[in-house]
């Protein structure tokens, strides 16, 4: 069976504050850059999986979003599956 | 001697490391706001702990941007003594005033406690009145502070006896438990090449009083005020 | 943008009733408008006008000499001497980490943060008061991991030390979780600020961050119980961001150097809303804001909105005609906003407009002084006995001893918390002289000889077993770990955490608690300078224990007074001072060892409380004390273990021998109150022993420190155990628990 | 002109352990998903301009990664820019 990569975006839910995106925006403002209206950090992750099925893995992909990955309450979740 | 401390937004240990100088070791000791353009003449500048622009990005990213840090960049190179301290040490790596970078703990967490660091070389204006493998008792309190060099800038450290503190036991020896964060080679603390510009992870400014448990990390300011005493005689 | 017509289903949904929305249409003579139906709703939310515990609260014992400030403003203040004050202040944030532990207890950071500097104080220390449900389970400890990472993220940042605190843990509170914060500050008695409006024509500032759809209805929120539908409100999660409070604090403290401050009120529960109201009822006045100055974050916002968001980070001020430059420069050094969004006005009224467009009109004072105020009715629990009966002779006693000890500092609850506390920084600003990890918490007074000593403390158990000994209990004890640390207790705030008080059981368990705690503070000469209501901490149907956590405020006369806990050398007597009796109801020992809930707390007689306090400290200013360990949780064998422990460092054993004759295990690990252990050189004891006398308190010398072994012997009991046995189980015991992270 | 969103990744250079991605893989583990290779946690910012054009804005957001958000020492960047 073949190597499966995830691709995992995990943002923070609209409306809700993201004092670091904030912040960041305030220094590439100061750094002299044009025209930056919003920036939102969120975490990227890469997840490698051996000796499970495309299926599976988008399966199991999933349910780690759900249960360990992205907090619910505050986040959202997109993931990509490719075989590696 | 006239120290600067550098205040940058989210730093809080700028009146702490003023105590210690002025209150407590009779120093002039001065506070300068980040977006200050000019330095006058001071001996020392120091770059306190503190979450300067909230770590957010990471630690240090965004302050070495602040309108001061040319000047403190131009101090350096003027060779005027710089230390940089916890934060203030991830600031100075982020500008290329030091080699090397910290990452997060390897625990994954904030930790503040007390813990040993060998003196490595006394060669340094931050070291001279202690002595080789003299330990000290000195504060930690951060979250990333786990030091990274790639292999070829750690060679030229040890080559240049670089590295200025290593975590140790209370004994002095480098035993993996000794080191709290994860530090390649157990290092707490590296200067530049020309030895004037010092970061060091622990707070010795948080071990300059015996009624708060520790007076170890004195050395390291009295050996400044020291070295600057030796260059000028007369002045001081 | 058209605001929905009143109708019953929105009224109900604004937590108003039908007589409390009768209030309403009598206060306007009209119906109000769907902006006004908002405000009111927060107002008179229990958590803004503590309507059902009013009438209890005000039994309490309030002032005193050192009060400069008791209950009513955003803290309470004590007279340090030497031209200082001590501001101080504990709030819960119990539902929001619930929700999300993470920025639950972040923002409950910054907001108590904010209530201190608010009066004019740098806030130089934080306590945090915690209780889980067991850590057995995974949700317990998700729950506790993202508490903590809460208050060590924001605290750490904001640049504010977190110095001591507890951890307690009990079923009750699995799906309750307490988050008690405390924070004090320090200020100069001449330069307190009040929430006030001053003349007519001032202009309103906001400053700070800017407003999104955060936290709406966070306060109406805390006033419910908990069922299935709550997770559904999770979208109104409010993030905290401890930077933006930083600058916020120099900002506000800069300002306050200068002349141009009249008021100032943090928003905080019901944001703009409640700040605005608040200082216009108090100034006497009245306030106009215009939503649409209101800097944002989110488009397309209604004035509801604007008006009931609970957005962190934000103050509000109301300045002297003509120093809005000032302001503006200041706020600018900071980069925050700082915009003036209305004025104060002499009509008395509260009034919001959208641009030309008024959207709210209500009386102020009105809005904050006739908020519902009620008597719930009150009912002793019909279990209530039989939860308090004991019968000791069915309890067997324990075959080992030592065992029992093992297990008992095993127990989360007696277990080191060292884990915790080094994830805070508990040392900035170099005032620490003695941190977390004793009875209270000492902090020097910078410029003075004086030093400052505070503990927080409240048993849920006994609370539960006995409302009104409970009460004592609380207080009595965080006075006592003052006095051990060398304080002298001076005034409480607290933090009471009760379940649904329209059930009477709850209503009675509050009004009993609070009658315990206003005894204590009369006895001891501790008066309540403040604190805060939670109430409906329940789950489905299931209250908590009722918990009243005390935060206790000591003064050291000297810094040198300072005691820790920990034994200071090999050869030193030890001494018990105070008495102990066959008392084992509501005990750790009882719940851990036999799974037992049951009997009545250990007694609290306040007179001899306060005699054993007096006597403490008159033998610690004489210079006579070399350790001092109040016993609480796991009694005397547990106290006298962790004064063997608590110094990593420097560990010392001690051989004990107890010569009462109680059964083992009461004498042992019964919690009997009013109990210190100190110890002492040899040639001080005669001394210790005429203060003793002096205050009508027994004092007994029960052994030695020394050695690598903890010894405890007495009839039918031989306890011999080497210290780096029990040094594991204590330590390692909350750490075993999070091997495994699950909250990456 | 339009508004131009750029999604920035940020990855820690292969050969920097990384703390976090391993207790994630642990996690996973215990929560029984079998399997998991390896985990690497990163960062993925949306950053939206406005009024700048596609390739000034391509040149800008080049220009931020090795400026500010990302540090050479320790990071690689890569990103993508579209019309929003
Ligand atoms: N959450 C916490 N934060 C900081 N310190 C804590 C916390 N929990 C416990 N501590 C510290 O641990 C020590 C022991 O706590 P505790 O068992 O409650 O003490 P005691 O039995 O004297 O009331 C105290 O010094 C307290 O300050
Ligand atoms: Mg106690």
């Amino acid at each position: 069976m073949e190597m499966i990569r995830a691709k995992v975006y995990v943002t923070l839910k609209s409306g809700i504050l993201d004092p670091q995106g904030e912040t960041v925006k305030g220094a590439l403002e100061t750094l002299g850059f044009a025209g930056v209206q919003d920036v939102r950090i969120g975490k990227f992750m890469v997840i490698t999986l051996n000796g499970v099925g495309r299926e599976d893995a988008t399966r199991n992909i999933e349910e780690m979003c759900k249960k360990l990955l992205a907090n619910p309450v505050i986040e959202d979740y997109r993931f990509e599956v490719e075989e590696a | 001697m006239r120290f600067g401390i550098i205040v940058f937004p989210g730093s809080n240990c700028e009146l702490d490391c003023q105590w210690v100088l002025h209150d407590i070791l009779g120093q002039q000791a001065e506070l300068i706001w980040h977006k200050e353009q000019e330095l006058k003449d001071y001996d020392c500048l120091i770059l306190p702990g503190g979450f300067a622009h909230g770590d957010y990005l990471r630690t240090g990213a965004i302050a070495r941007f602040s309108p001061i840090m040319k000047a403190v960049e131009d101090h350096a190179r003027r060779g005027g003594l710089v230390m940089g301290i916890c934060n203030g040490f991830q600031i100075l790596c982020e500008a290329g005033l030091l080699p090397g970078m910290l990452l997060r703990n390897t625990t994954l967490s904030f930790i503040c406690r007390q813990v040993y660091m060998r003196v490595e070389t006394t060669e340094t204006p931050f070291t001279g009145t202690c002595a080789t493998g003299q330990v000290l008792r000195v504060p930690i309190n951060h979250n990333e502070g786990r030091y990274y060099a790639d292999d070829r800038t750690l060679a030229r450290l040890k080559t240049n006896k670089q590295v200025v503190f290593r975590y140790v036991t209370s004994a002095g020896e480098l035993f993996e438990k000794a080191n709290p964060n994860g530090s390649l080679d157990h290092v707490a603390g590296v200067c530049n090449e020309q030895r004037n510009v010092l970061g060091l992870m622990p707070h010795p400014e948080r071990a300059a009083e015996p009624l708060l448990g520790s007076a170890s990390g004195r050395a390291i300011f009295e050996s400044i005020i020291n070295y600057g005493r030796a260059l000028s005689p007369a002045s001081r | 943008m058209k605001e929905p017509a009143i109708t019953e289903e929105i009224i109900a949904a604004h937590n108003l009733t039908q007589d409390e929305y009768q209030r309403v249409l009598t206060i306007l003579g009209r119906e109000p408008t769907f902006t006004e139906l908002g405000i009111f709703s927060v107002m008179w939310s229990e958590h803004c006008s503590y309507k059902s515990s009013k009438v209890h609260l005000q039994h309490l014992p309030t002032s005193g000499p050192r009060v400069l400030q008791g209950p009513g403003e955003n803290a309470g203040v004590v007279d340090l001497g030497e031209g200082l004050a001590a501001v101080f202040k504990m709030e819960s944030h119990n539902h929001p980490s619930y929700i999300e532990p993470y920025q639950g207890a972040a923002t409950g950071v910054g907001g108590i943060i904010r209530d201190i500097f608010t009066m004019g104080a740098r806030p130089i220390t934080l306590l945090d008061s915690l209780r889980f449900g067991p850590l057995t389970e995974a949700k317990n400890r998700y729950l506790m991991g993202g508490v903590v990472a809460g208050i060590s993220g924001y605290g750490n940042a904001v640049g504010v030390p977190t110095v001591g605190g507890e951890v307690v843990f009990a079923e009750c509170y699995s799906h309750n979780p307490l988050v008690n914060v405390l924070c004090l500050g320090i200020a100069p008695v001449d330069k307190l600020f009040f929430a006030r409006t001053g003349g007519i024509g001032n202009p309103v500032i906001y400053v700070g961050a800017k407003t999104g759809r955060d936290g709406i209805h966070g306060a109406t929120m805390a006033s419910e119980t908990f069922d299935e539908k709550s997770e559904e409100r999770r979208p109104t999660v409010q993030v905290g961001d401890p930077f933006r409070e930083k600058l916020l604090i120099e900002a506000c403290l800069e300002l306050m150097q200068s002349d141009v401050l009249v008021g100032i009120q943090d928003m905080g529960a019901a944001g703009l809303t409640c700040s605005s109201c608040e200082m216009a009822s108090r100034g006497g006045t009245g306030v106009e804001i215009d939503v649409q100055l209101v800097p944002r974050r989110e488009r397309g916002m209604s004035p509801y909105e604007v008006m009931l968001s609970e957005s962190q980070e934000r103050m509000l001020l109301v300045v002297r005609q003509g120093t809005e430059g000032t302001v503006r420069e200041i706020f600018a050094k900071y980069d925050l906003d700082a915009v003036v969004v209305g004025r104060v006005t002499g009509d008395g009224m509260m009034r919001v407009r959208e641009g030309n467009r008024v959207v709210a009109s209500i009386p102020a004072k009105a809005l904050v002084d006739d908020a519902p105020v009620y008597h719930r009715p009150l009912m002793r629990p019909v279990w209530q006995d039989d939860v308090q009966r004991l019968n000791l002779e069915e309890i067997a006693l324990p075959r080992d001893y030592g065992e029992v000890l093992l297990r008992l500092l095993a127990s989360p609850t007696i277990a080191s918390k060292a884990m915790v506390w080094e994830r805070y920084d508990h040392m900035l600003f170099l005032n620490t002289v003695v941190g977390p990890g004793s009875d209270a918490v000492v902090l020097r007074l910078k410029e003075t000889e004086k030093g400052i000593a505070l503990a927080t403390d409240g048993n849920g158990r006994y609370t539960f077993l006995d409302p009104f000994t409970g009460g004592m209990i609380a207080v009595a004890e965080a006075a006592r770990n003052v006095v051990a640390s060398g304080g002298e207790p001076v005034a409480i705030t607290n933090c009471l955490n009760f379940g649904d008080p329209t059930r009477p059981e709850i209503a009675w368990q509050f009004a009993e608690a609070v009658r315990g705690m206003g005894a204590a503070c009369r006895a001891l000469h501790t008066p309540v300078t403040g604190g805060n209501v939670s109430l409906y901490n329940e789950t489905t149907g299931k209250a908590i224990f009722p918990t009243p956590i005390i935060g206790m405020l000591g003064i050291l006369a000297h810094i040198s007074h300072a005691t820790t806990q920990t034994w200071k050398a090999a050869g030193d007597v030890v001494a018990l001072l105070g008495e102990t009796r066959e008392e084992l109801g509501g005990s750790e020992y009882l719940k851990v060892c036999h799974g037992l809930l049951q009997g009545r707390p250990p007694m609290m007689d306040l007179e001899m409380e306060y005699r054993v306090q007096r006597c403490c400290l008159e033998a610690i200013q004489a210079g006579l004390v070399r350790s001092a360990h109040d016993c609480s949780d796991g009694g005397l064998a547990v106290a006298l273990a962790e004064a063997c422990m608590s110094n990593p460092d420097r560990p010392i054993g001690v051989d004990v021998s107890l010569a009462d004759p109680l059964r083992p295990d009461a004498l042992l690990f019964g919690e009997s109150q009013s109990r210190i252990i100190l110890s002492l050189r040899e040639a001080d004891l005669d001394r210790l022993k005429a203060i003793a006398s002096h205050h009508g308190v027994v004092v007994t010398p029960i052994g030695r420190t020394g050695g690598d072994r903890f010894i405890c012997r007495g009839r039918g009991f031989h306890v011999d155990l080497p210290l780096s046995r029990l040094d594991r189980a204590w330590r390692e015991a909350l750490p075993s628990y999070f091997g495994q992270r699950e909250d990456a």
